[in-house]
């Protein structure tokens, strides 16, 4: 955990819309489990006054730029451009001095090797799962189950396959992979694998229905969930979510960014989940 | 002999930087504002926090408080507004848990807390009284007191001088006053808190703000408004601290939207002995040695022996 | 049948914009905020003065007023603070040299005016009284009151009801009362001046602020303190129109750091009737036309046939 | 007068912390007076907030990038890099969008044209003598005396040569020209030349010195002041400047935006200018 004060590698649109973006970090992969997460400073003068909060997509090498060298760390986050701060996001380039804070949160729990594992993601909720499965796949058989609303919502398959991942692809439009929502697809799977370990990240309406379907058919589940962040470390308490058995009287906030991201279903409450989600109520209608 | 050439060798260091607040031996005027700096562990991997002036915790209450629903948070123009609602572990819980990580620690501890009754002022400070580790306290005066309506403490000069008072009379350690900006004048409320017994005023608290998503047209956040912090109200808390300043004798702590050095030393020029970064935390939690390096090089540039020379040196 | 075809075609080219503030009818919510908009004629080049709601003047006074000793203006963080001090050519003037221009625009004109006694006030509401091209008058009342020792009008709910009520008897025009920020309560203040005969409040006027240049050690302002306007103090703005539009009945206009379409917007859903522009159009002289056209689109995006189902639409 | 929505074609560093800017501006020329300035957006973002007043140094015309196209007009700033915007600025490219408020403001009176005219400049305050020149050139005997620190901050003499302006140059430093102050030089002129009229732009101590020169001599002096602008168009008030018979119980404010920034010499309240300045303290020390 370290803020690197460090420059771009490159940033690249994907997808329209989405972006990839390597950053300079050496030293950042040995330190970052799957799940975890950065605070990235969009610039180094303000605004935007806040850093934003990015899932570590993965770590890696480029070549050196001159034999003998050592080759060059990096970390890459992959983002959707939503608002202010990833509308400047796009416009960086190689050089441009940039902040991250990282890796930050807890990560997933990799689980028992012999399961069955099936990770489902929701648009840019991939981001998490790339890093899960390249550890999981190391020992177990993975499954990642893709949603998005349309094509251009679904990111980074090849990259999943050539991990040995079974990929599956739906979207609410059918313009790839099936017509519907990804947790029919869910659905058809757990009948086949009802012994399997779900791993869950996207908008907030998939990941409550992920966490309906499993909790009927008992099956473990964690999920990396979202919350308006400011500090990312625990102190300004701003991004808390609330915890199995929370009520008026007796409150249980978790710290997103701390306890968090990722939490196993059991520890949340999620009868008040859909309640309190403000910073996309935009995309639950 | 050799001693003396070891005290002339540390002169030429550099200008000395340490400030007294109320008897609180700081190494330099620059310490982190409640609330943005946790329980101090927190960001222990960002800075060495033997290098800041004071370390000062995030509010207490006598019991652990939960704080407000979610959205707490939204980021403004060159600023935040906050609804956290003062979720802390109460006073037991830190005294138990995260005092013995700051124990570790020789810079000195300010601990920050507040009650929704003047009972409850008076109780944590009781539990304070006796704790060797906290080298002095800061009342929040800014909670809506539950029984007399919700009227704000700070916002009455008779609810806040009741409140020091009180908390006075239960602890003998060094008391800081911090002053909520919501008022029509904050020098009344300043004189009503040095008057009962105050050994030094912190301004300011947040200015209550509110921010609506226009697609949605809701509040953003649950508790509909926040307090707004930030390089935006920097304006707001240097005519405070300076009008402060001005009127009162104990020393003052200034706080507002420092993100600079820069900042901090119009702070300093303005009238305040010490000042305290919050937010500016969260945009780079290594800034506040930064702050110290800056405040020394401007000395430096100044021609500055003693950074006291420099608080309230306005030209008028 | 012809007539009827246009007013169909005339309804489906848009959402009503107009709205009605305390009689004066707007073609649309938006207008300039006082004394950033001169007298009107410094903007005609750059925008149709028919396009915009109202024209509000510079803020007049009984007698030719110099103002502060330079500097007047400083930029702050997302925002400026200045101490113009209310320079102006005085209310006879006004009327002599100044509205013979605005006569020639059907846009209704709003006069705002100041004084430092309560008779000075009375005095510009006679002046101002049968004048027919002033549509209406907004009191500014965040002056200090030269004979009751400087405190200013707007900070105490009984003096800024006695200038309401002088002038509500002296003048039978639209009467906006418009609210300084700097005060504990600003639903004591609104309750107060309704009740005295406002026809309809706006808020805010600037907060107080203070920079200081660190080199020289002085305040940027020769006045020392400002007032600080801009995007920096919107969330501030936005909360106490809402407050204020909770607690009275007449119409508010909201005004604060309104520099986007979204802005305004804001204020309308948080209960202002209209909205004032005013540091923008420093920034942008164009500026007031494109927020209207802003507001307008997102009419057509939501669905709102007339604004004024949004105006207080805040959802909570 | 109009708000250009252009964007800038070049910006170069002249001369350490110096930057001359050529930005789009059709038929900017044809409505342009020698002395008159711009207010210029640094950027179409905030921050920052306000608007910067800069001189008009020049427009003209770029050849079109095709055959055919008619040419390209172009307005061009010379500045100098002072602070936040200044900064922001000098980092502008080849098609970066910006905002032009202008032409503003009153500018230079040609005077009669058989007499000597003597232009005398301090730093950055060559900008709108360079204008002034080209038009006076046409029909008088113009000369420039130019005044600064060091050779660094002696800028664009070559193109007053160009005009036929003969060119006298002073530096404290001696680094270039003559040892010595502008003044001084000023003072020798006005020996020689004694029905010559004076035009003068500079730091203020500069100004006020070559007010007293004039005065004493009763020679014809108009002066171009600086001052913080909010607005640059008579609105705001902030930009006042003392005119003559200005007292505490008759002020006499005059906005340097509208009636100036060119004055004639008696318009001014010369006992107390140096007040009042503010935002160039740094400057006078
Ligand atoms: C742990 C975590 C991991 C994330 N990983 C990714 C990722 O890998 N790729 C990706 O594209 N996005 C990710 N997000 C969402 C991403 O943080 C937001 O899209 C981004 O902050 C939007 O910033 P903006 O300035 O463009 O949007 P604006 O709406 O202008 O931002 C305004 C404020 O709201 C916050 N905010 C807005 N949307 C969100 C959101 N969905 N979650 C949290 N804060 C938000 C911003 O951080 C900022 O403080 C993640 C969020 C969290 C909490
Ligand atoms: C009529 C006029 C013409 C000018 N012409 C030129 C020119 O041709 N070339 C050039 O280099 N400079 C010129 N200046 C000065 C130029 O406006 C300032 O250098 C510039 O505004 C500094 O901006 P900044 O953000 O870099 O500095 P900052 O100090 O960060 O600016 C802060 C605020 O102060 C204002 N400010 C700072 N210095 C000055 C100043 N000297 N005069 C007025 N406002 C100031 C800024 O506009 C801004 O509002 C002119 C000024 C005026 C009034
Ligand atoms: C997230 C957050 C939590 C805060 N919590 C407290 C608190 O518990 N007690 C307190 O006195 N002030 C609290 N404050 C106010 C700060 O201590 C400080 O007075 C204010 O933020 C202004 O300073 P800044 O602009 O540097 O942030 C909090 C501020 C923020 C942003
Ligand atoms: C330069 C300047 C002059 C002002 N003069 C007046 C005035 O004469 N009367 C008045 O009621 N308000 C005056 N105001 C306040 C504005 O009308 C407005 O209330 C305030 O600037 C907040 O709006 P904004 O953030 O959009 O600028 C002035 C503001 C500025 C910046
Ligand atoms: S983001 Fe600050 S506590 Fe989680
Ligand atoms: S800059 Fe606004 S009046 Fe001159």
């Amino acid at each position: 955990m370290k803020n690197y004060k460090t420059m771009v590698l490159s940033n690249q649109e994907i997808s329209p819309g989405y972006y990839r973006m390597r950053i300079l970090a050496p030293g950042f992969g040995a330190s970052a489990r799957p799940g975890q997460f950065v605070m990235f400073r969009v610039q180094t003068s303000l605004p935007p006054l806040l850093r934003r909060p990015f899932g570590i997509f993965r770590t890696g090498f480029l070549p050196p730029d001159c034999e003998g060298q050592p080759p060059k760390e990096y970390l890459e986050l992959l983002y959707k451009v939503v608002g202010r701060g990833t509308n400047i996001m796009a416009g960086l380039h190689h050089g441009d001095r940039v902040e991250v804070l990282g890796p930050l949160g807890r990560g997933f729990d990799p689980g028992n090797p012999a399961e069955e594992k099936i990770l489902v993601g929701g648009g840019i909720g991939l981001v998490p799962l790339y890093m899960l499965a390249s550890h999981l796949t190391k020992t177990s058989s993975v499954r990642l189950l893709m949603g998005g609303r349309t094509r251009e919502d679904i990111l980074a398959v090849t990259e999943f396959e050539r991990l040995g991942v079974e990929t599956y692809v739906s979207t609410d439009d059918g313009s790839l992979g099936e017509e519907g929502l990804v947790t029919e697809v869910l659905k058809r799977k757990l009948e086949k694998f009802p012994g399997a370990s779900v791993y869950a990240c996207g908008p907030m309406p998939m990941i409550e229905a992920v966490q309906r379907i499993c909790a009927e058919r008992k099956v473990p589940l964690q999920v990396s969930l979202e919350a308006l962040m400011a500090c990312g470390l625990g102190a300004c308490l701003g991004c808390v979510v609330k915890g199995a058995g929370h009520s008026e009287e007796i409150p249980r906030y978790l710290c997103t960014c701390k306890e968090g991201p990722v939490f196993r279903a059991e520890q949340l409450d999620w009868a008040r989940m859909g309640e309190e989600t403000g910073y996309c109520e935009g995309c639950k209608s | 002999m050799s001693s003396e050439t070891t005290k002339a060798s540390q002169s030429v260091t550099g200008p000395r930087l340490a400030v007294n607040i109320a008897g609180i031996e700081m190494k330099n005027p620059v310490m982190p504002a409640s609330g943005t700096f946790g329980y101090g562990e927190e960001y222990a991997p960002f800075l060495d926090l033997e290098n800041i002036g004071a370390i000062v915790t995030k509010g207490l209450s006598l019991k652990p408080k939960a704080g407000n629903p979610t959205p707490r948070i939204a980021e403004t123009i060159s600023g935040m507004l906050n609804a956290i609602g003062l979720q802390n572990v109460g006073v037991d819980a830190f005294i138990k848990y995260k005092l013995p990580f700051l124990r570790e620690v020789t810079t000195p501890v300010i601990v920050n807390f507040f009650g929704n009754t003047l009972e409850e002022y008076g109780e944590v400070a009781k539990r304070l009284s006796d704790i060797p580790e906290v080298a002095g306290v800061e009342l929040n005066i800014s909670c809506p007191n539950v029984k007399k309506g919700g009227i704000v403490f700070g916002t009455d000069p008779k609810a806040a001088a009741e409140v020091v008072s009180l908390v006075r009379k239960n602890l003998a350690k060094p008391l800081i006053a911090k002053l909520t900006p919501n008022v029509t004048d904050i020098t009344v409320i300043a004189r009503a808190v040095e008057e009962s017994g105050a050994d030094a005023i912190c301004c300011i608290n947040t200015l209550t703000g509110m921010s609506i998503d226009i697609k949605t047209r809701r509040p953003r956040l649950a508790n509909r408004t926040g307090g707004l912090s930030g390089p935006a109200i920097r304006p707001i808390a240097v005519r405070m601290v300076h009008q402060v300043a001005q009127t009162v004798k104990v020393p003052v702590i200034g706080v507002g939207g420092i993100v600079r050095p820069s900042d901090a030393i119009e702070f300093l020029i303005a009238g305040a002995t010490a000042v305290q970064v919050g937010t500016a935390n969260f945009v780079d939690p290594g800034i506040m040695p930064a702050i110290v390096e800056g405040i020394e090089q401007y000395c430096i540039e100044e021609g500055i022996d003693d950074i006291n020379e420099l608080v309230g040196s306005l030209q008028v």
